[in-house]
């Protein structure tokens, strides 16, 4: 096969490891800089919510319920109450009228139904690991024994646990809304006007051209950040304080103030050290209201801080969709159309973003290709289970894993490779910008700069070489290669389209750059960071725009009296806004400093240029003295001199809304090695080749692409939320939930190839999502391309060795033994004749 | 999860069936449990479960929800709350007595739901004890029987 | 993760300990590393009035040469039978099955008699203690009594120490130069077994001579596979010699089905590992 | 309660502790050693990794009382009294090994033992001897590669 190599040379850069040249001399921006945040993490000088005493402190441990659904119908909290060290025990009845309902910021649709969410439920539990009661002490230790003696009495209800039963309302997961069903929209390109009638092009294929009909199960994860949830709410003084290991401080405060009802201006809260999020903590939690109601309450301060258990049982989770789709294509591989039928779990209540997450993957499923027709329709339905909401990637995994999976499917129909397939498919360099059919315009990219890259990294065709060998021999351990070439929208977003789908708040964030008069740097940014080392990166930024030392700019954050203004981290946001902003605040700096150094320089403010740090006058040669930014700074902070009019201050804000998303992309190729006797499979080599734009900081977007890799074969191979049949999280804690270790990881490959993004001034695209975006559907093409010659067409997610195993054996004996969860949960439609959606369904393909 | 148990006693369908009608006999018969008072109908008391590593005690009631004394078919619901909030625990339990020969066949037919923690952190042990305490209590039952004790 | 209240005692004898344990029955709850009590503790599935720490009883703490076997302390860790020469010459299976024990971190606290008296069918040592015919020491007020590993194990979790007894050693019969090998299924390293077999063989003229097989995790107790042992002597080290053997050894278990594998792909796999082990332990 | 005497990073404190008070709790809550972390409660993420008499444990998995008479040391107690890093800590930042950086002084101290039994370790050997640490930010490639890079740094300062 061939792929494209035009213009390779010129977005190539050398091997993305890291850069270890001189950190004193050349721009800040692309400098691999070690972080700044490091010293205090590898020395355990941390500020960790949990962390916290104040004096007097209580602490409040929870009650939660064991049922998945049932009606409360009796609480004793005498004996509770009397155990020693307990200040008070606070029930659903005590804080009824309270605790109002926790928020959901995005209603998609005008009848949306959601049932009210209290943070401590009052006389029904509509999940298992609900708040039922909460107890308050003056010890850790004493707030769990007494709440291990608060006495409750339940009458247990049908529970609605399975999401295609509960589509159709077969158990109801809320009685009062009648219905399972939460919301159904839809976007079809055709009625949209953006494209064709995807339905027209289905039937045109099943006429003369390829169908490929999948169903594909997206399993529960749980978001899983490694710092536990912890709250340490203050209520002395004139306003409530609130540290909380949350991704959204500012977020947090508004919801507060709407949900608790208390004056925006009385509640401070602040994100100290955060130990990642993920999407996991991009919440108003329960615990946060619980443990404000609790302060507000006591009139003291009060800490909650989760165990890992309680943190896998009541802390959002993530994905869980089952997938139905239809790619058309004709028979020489060009796809005309995707029609995507999808359920989403909402589990058992809305969260602050649950009913978009299925939207945030809509724009996605037609990816890097450019087919004209295409349909995308979801319904989100209620269950007895966990609420979920985003994580990592949220809604463009689940997109990017559904397309991934069906080209592969496409190109095994035809017998042909399949990175052959997805170029005459994909938008060619030279095509962008791009509108894509769902009408969203991409900025940039090079796909196919960025599949030679990962195929020469990779040695495809040595490793396709070892393949045909390994089948010839009827080796035990079969080799498979699995091909992922995403792309994903980061930078959420721009406001404008952020209204247009019903989404609460704006897409913008904010940013102040100010000068202090010893010459250092201040940066206050909105963008709340939990590990992806803001600090450094913006450092960097603003070091290049002031032309002042990296070591002397300081970046403060997450801290709503500090920076009073911003909109937080999540949908790899931060450097494409939120650096934006940072960039914007810089330049306007330079501008207010531009007529006091005119001042000083006694020449005319348009005949200055800025360049390192310094003003000169344009023109006035070697030798010339011009006047430092810092040396202004001092200037303004004495007043003494300044031109008439001036503010005595040599600072600014500026606030970003995004004109665009950014369009970040990449080829990842990974070999599987799969034990055919007993089901296991063993990555062998994994090569990512992403192109992210711009880079600021290579050693973090490394570190970004690794955790998230990881993360997504987790998904592909590990992770899944399991309940048993009463609605009990049995995979309740690390012993069952099964994150990877290093022992289970290798070590990847990566580079990178540069398109730079029109979005921003930085030309920067967004990483903290991609590595976990594109890995999964690597890692199970992989894992199917091993087991194709079996008559294999899929295998569901997580590939554990017995589910991988047991496909093995339905495909050689047409039936027997298949894993709950195996089969496709549609009734409506059927699968292609050809090509069952699951071979443990149909089998016979021996 | 459904546990599933036969077992054949030397004793005719009455007399079998009369002691396994008798809930303070058979509440007895469970593992560690103690039946603090039982009539006809109903019956409460505690089980504490107590296996290697792991004590747990359930506080709780039973009752016939239904009673065929002429078929020889009861169905039992057992409800019992964890202590030190470990959950809770149910169990439905249909027992069908079948002439056996000179004997009497009883399968036992149970539906044990465990929630909360011991469901939670199980490892999936929580199946393997149920099964290992079910079988206690089935050999216990199929002990009384076999040696005439505890009959009416 | 807050245990309940309990009281604290570390006896400096074994005496002392039984003391204790019979002082307060059923209300005691022996610990030695803690590694397996103390997660149970902390999710208050169990709350014992007393622990009692036998690890500060330093006649424990030994591993040592008794002749024709070695001699390990309870007190001895996953560590320490890692660190001794004597395992590492003549107990090579134990000493690789140990290393699969948990993490490192564990291991340095962990003991092979406490797990040993844990019991838990997914414990990495039961195996293979089984499989080199390991004696149980159990101490109790009557005096010392030595029990083989067949009769040790009684069900899950349940041991032959009774009430007020105390596993006070496992005395293992040397198994110089015999190859060995244990094979651990896991999803993701560092975890329980989803199954384990532990094997010693003794190879002579590359026929096998003698072999033992013990199993992790296929029943309510470790186990011992007699039948493929059996099978298993006077054939040649080969795979087509032993496949079919080895593929048996599942046949009349009854092992969990649980979130990690059901019962009838926990045995097929049994018969895959049992090859392997059979296979890397007679340096096929 | 129980009197303890455990000596922590170099201090010796005498102490009243509940039995049932775990170690880690003893060293954050009485001590103030914050810098060791709790990630989990079944002792399998290794965020709470101290060393005690030189070897590594998880103290969430050891109580309080089981440390009296030994020695304890804390990430905290890891670099010199002059501030100086640790070639371990150092290979941390260097190879951006972190970043939320909570499980970071759990892997700083098990790399540190594991380096103490193994200075010369392969890869494999790294990927083994880690195993009891979780992390979810860094998907481990820089962890590993910064404990071969301080295995390296140590080897030079030994030569």
């Amino acid at each position: 096969m061939s792929i494209s190599t035009e213009g390779v040379a010129e977005v190539v850069e050398e091997r993305a490891d890291v850069d270890r040249t001189d950190e004193s001399s050349g721009p800040e921006v692309g400098k691999a800089r070690r972080r700044k945040e490091d010293q205090r993490l590898i020395t355990g000088r941390t500020r960790w919510t949990d962390n916290l005493q104040l004096p007097g402190m209580l602490h409040v441990a929870t009650v939660r319920s064991p049922y998945a659904h049932a009606t409360i119908t009796g609480m004793d909290t005498t004996a509770a109450t009397s155990s020693p060290g307990v200040v008070a025990v606070l029930t659903g009845q005590d804080v009824k009228d309270s605790q109002g309902s926790l928020p959901c910021a995005w209603p998609i649709t005008e009848d949306q139904k959601a049932p009210p969410h209290p943070a401590i439920a009052v006389d029904r539990v509509a999940f298992s690991g609900e708040v039922v009661a909460v107890v308050v002490a003056r010890t850790a230790a004493a707030a769990r024994d007494g709440a291990e003696l608060v006495d409750v009495d339940y009458d247990e209800l049908p529970a609605a646990l399975d999401l295609r039963e509960s589509a159709a309302d077969t158990t109801l997961a809320h009685p009062d809304l009648g219905t399972n069903r939460s919301a159904h929209w839809v976007f079809d390109s055709a009625e949209a006007g953006t494209g064709e009638d995807v339905e027209a092009a289905i039937a045109q294929a099943r006429e003369d051209g390829v169908l490929i009909e999948r169903e594909y199960r997206q399993q529960r994860l749980i978001p899983s950040f490694m710092e536990p949830r912890s709250v340490v709410v203050d209520p002395t003084g004139e306003q409530f304080t609130m540290w909380s290991a949350t991704q959204v401080p500012h977020i947090l405060r508004l919801m507060l103030a709407l949900t608790l009802d208390v004056p925006e201006s009385k509640v401070r809260v602040i994100a100290p050290d955060v130990g990642g999020g993920f999407g996991g903590k991009l919440q108003v939690t329960p615990e946060e209201v619980i443990t404000f109601l609790a302060a507000r309450h006591t009139g003291k301060p009060c800490k909650w801080t989760e165990t890992r258990s309680e943190s896998l049982l009541s802390a959002h989770h993530g994905r869980d969709q089952w997938q139905k789709l239809t790619l058309a294509a004709t028979k020489d591989g060009t796809v005309t159309g995707l029609k995507v039928e999808l359920l989403a779990d909402m589990g058992a209540y809305l969260g602050l973003v649950t009913p978009g997450v299925p939207i945030l993957g809509a724009f996605m499923f037609n990816a890097i290709y450019k087919f004209p027709a295409y349909r995308f329709e979801c319904t989100n339905v209620f269950t007895n289970k966990t609420w979920t909401d985003a994580y990592r990637g949220a809604g463009r995994p689940e997109a990017t894993f559904a397309i991934e999976r069906l080209m592969d499917e496409l190109a095994a129909e035809l017998g042909r490779d399949p990175l052959e397939v997805r170029e005459q498919n994909w938008i060619r360099h030279e095509e962008f910008p791009f509108t894509s059919v769902c009408g969203l315009e991409y900025d940039s990219g090079n796909y196919e700069a960025a599949t030679a890259r990962a195929k020469e990294l990779f040695g495809y065709d040595e490793l396709r070489a070892e393949q045909a060998r390994r089948r010839e021999s009827n080796d035990r351990v079969q080799l498979g290669l699995g091909v992922s070439t995403f792309t994903e929208m980061c930078g959420l977003a721009p406001s404008r389209v952020l209204g247009s789908l019903s989404y609460g708040a704006g897409g913008w964030e904010h940013a102040s750059v100010r000068m202090l008069p010893s010459g250092k740097v201040e940066v206050i940014t909105g963008s709340s960071a939990h590990g992806q080392g803001h600090e450094t990166a913006w450092s960097q930024i603003v070091a290049d725009q002031l032309g002042v030392p990296f070591e002397d700019v300081e970046v403060l954050h997450g801290d709503t009296q500090i920076s009073h203004k911003g909109l937080d981290t999540y949908g790899s946001r931060s450097l494409v806004v939120g650096g934006q902003a940072v960039v914007k605040a810089a330049q306007k700096v330079i501008e207010k400093a531009r007529p006091l150094a005119a001042h000083v320089l006694e020449a005319n403010m348009d005949d200055l240029e800025f360049s390192s740090g310094t003003f000169t006058v344009k023109g006035a040669g070697e030798g010339q003295e011009g006047v430092s930014i810092t040396e202004l700074a001092l200037k303004t902070f004495a007043a003494h001199d300044l031109p008439d009019g001036m503010e005595p201050s040599l600072d600014a804000d500026a606030t970003f809304d995004p004109v665009n998303f950014s369009f970040p992309h990449g080829t990842h190729l990974c070999a599987m090695e799969v034990d055919t006797e007993t089901g296991e499979s063993r990555m062998r080599s994994y090569v990512a080749v992403d192109d992210i734009g711009n880079v600021v900081n290579p050693l973090i977007v490394e570190g970004q692409v690794h955790g998230g890799l990881v993360q997504g074969i987790a998904q592909a191979l590990w992770e899944e939320a399991v309940y048993d049949e009463q609605g009990t999280l049995v995979s309740g804690s690390f012993v069952d939930y099964t994150l990877p270790t290093t022992a289970d990881t290798i070590s990847f490959v990566t580079d990178r190839t540069v398109s730079p993004s029109t979005s921003n001034d930085l030309g920067a695209k967004g990483v903290g999502e991609a590595g976990c975006i594109a890995s999964t559907p690597a890692v199970v093409n992989a894992i199917v391309d091993a087991l194709r010659p079996l008559g294999i067409h899929d295998v569901t997610m997580p590939c554990t060795p017995e589910r991988v195993w047991r496909t093995i054996q339905d495909s050689g004996s047409g039936g027997g033994a298949t894993l709950p969860d195996a089969q496709p949960h549609f009734d409506e439609g059927a699968p292609n004749q050809d090509q069952p959606a699951d071979a443990g369904q149909e089998g016979g393909q021996a | 999860m459904q546990l599933e148990h036969s077992f054949v006693v030397p004793a005719d369908p009455d007399t079998t069936w009369a002691l396994l009608t008798d809930l303070k006999t058979v509440g007895g018969c469970f593992p560690g449990a103690t039946v603090t008072e039982a009539d006809a109908e109903t019956f409460a008391g505690n089980v504490k479960v107590k296996l290697g590593p792991i004590a747990v005690t359930y506080e709780g009631t039973g009752r016939f929800v239904e009673r065929d004394d002429e078929a020889h078919r009861a169905v039992i619901d057992g409800t019992g709350k964890g202590l030190r909030g470990l959950g809770n625990a149910g169990a439905q339990v249909t027992m069908q007595l079948v002439p056996d020969g000179p004997g009497t066949r009883v399968d036992v037919l149970t539906e044990l739901n465990i929630t909360g923690k011991p469901a939670q952190f199980g490892r999936g042990v929580m199946q393997s004890v149920s099964d290992k305490l079910l079988g206690q209590f089935v050999g216990c039952v199929e002990n009384k029987l076999a040696a005439g004790d505890g009959t009416p | 993760m807050i245990p309940a209240q309990f009281d604290y005692v570390a006896p400096a004898t074994v005496e002392e300990a039984l003391a204790l344990l019979a002082e307060h029955g059923d209300e005691a709850k022996v610990m030695a590393g803690g590694q397996s009590l103390l997660p149970v503790l902390r999710m208050r599935l169990n709350a014992p009035g007393v622990v009692v720490d036998i690890s500060r009883i330093e006649e424990l703490r030994s591993i040592t040469d008794d002749g024709d076997a070695i001699r390990i302390g309870a007190g001895a860790t996953y560590q320490d039978v890692l660190d001794s020469d004597l395992v590492r010459e003549h107990l090579t299976l134990l000493h690789q099955a140990v290393a699969e024990v948990a993490d490192p971190q564990i291991r340095h606290r962990g003991t092979v008699c406490g797990a040993l008296a844990h019991a838990d069918p997914a414990g990495d040592v039961g195996a293979p203690a089984l499989a080199l015919d390991a004696q149980m020491v159990i101490r109790g007020s009557e005096g010392e009594r030595t029990v083989p590993g067949s009769e040790f194990f009684v069900d899950l979790f349940e041991t032959a120490v009774g009430e007020g007894e105390l596993l006070t050693a496992v005395v293992i019969p040397k198994h110089t130069g015999w190859g060995s090998h244990y094979e651990k299924f896991v999803r993701v390293s560092h975890q329980w077994a989803i199954v384990g077999v532990a094997v010693t063989v003794r190879v002579e003229g590359g026929t096998i001579a003698e072999a033992k097989v013990g199993l992790t995790n296929m029943g309510s107790t470790p186990l011992r596979a007699p039948a493929v042992e059996a099978a298993l002597v006077g054939q040649p080290a080969s795979e087509e010699a032993i496949g079919a053997i080895c593929a048996q050894v599942g046949e009349g278990t009854d092992p969990p089905s649980d979130l990690n594998g059901q019962a009838d792909y926990r045995r097929h796999v049994a018969g895959v590992l049992t090859r392997r082990a059979v296979l890397a332990a007679a340096g096929a | 309660m129980s009197k303890i005497s455990v000596k922590v990073d170099g201090v010796t404190y005498e102490d009243e502790v509940e039995p049932r008070t775990l170690l880690v709790h003893y060293l954050r809550e009485q001590l103030g050693k914050t810098g060791t972390v709790v990630g989990c409660d079944t002792s399998n993420c290794g965020a709470c990794t101290v060393h005690l008499d030189g070897r590594s444990v998880k103290s969430c998995n050891v109580l309080a009382v089981q440390a009296d008479g030994h020695e304890v040391t804390t990430i905290e107690g890891l670099a010199g009294a002059d501030g100086a890093l640790t070639p371990v800590q150092e290979a941390f930042r260097d190879c951006h090994a972190l970043q939320c950086g909570y499980c970071t002084p759990g892997m700083i101290m098990q790399a540190t033992d594991l380096l103490a039994e193994n200075p010369d370790p392969t890869e494999e050997d790294v990927r083994l001897g880690m195993e009891g640490n979780l992390c979810r930010c860094t998907g481990y490639h820089n962890i590993v590669k910064a404990v071969l890079q301080a295995a390296g740094a140590r080897a030079g300062e030994h030569a």
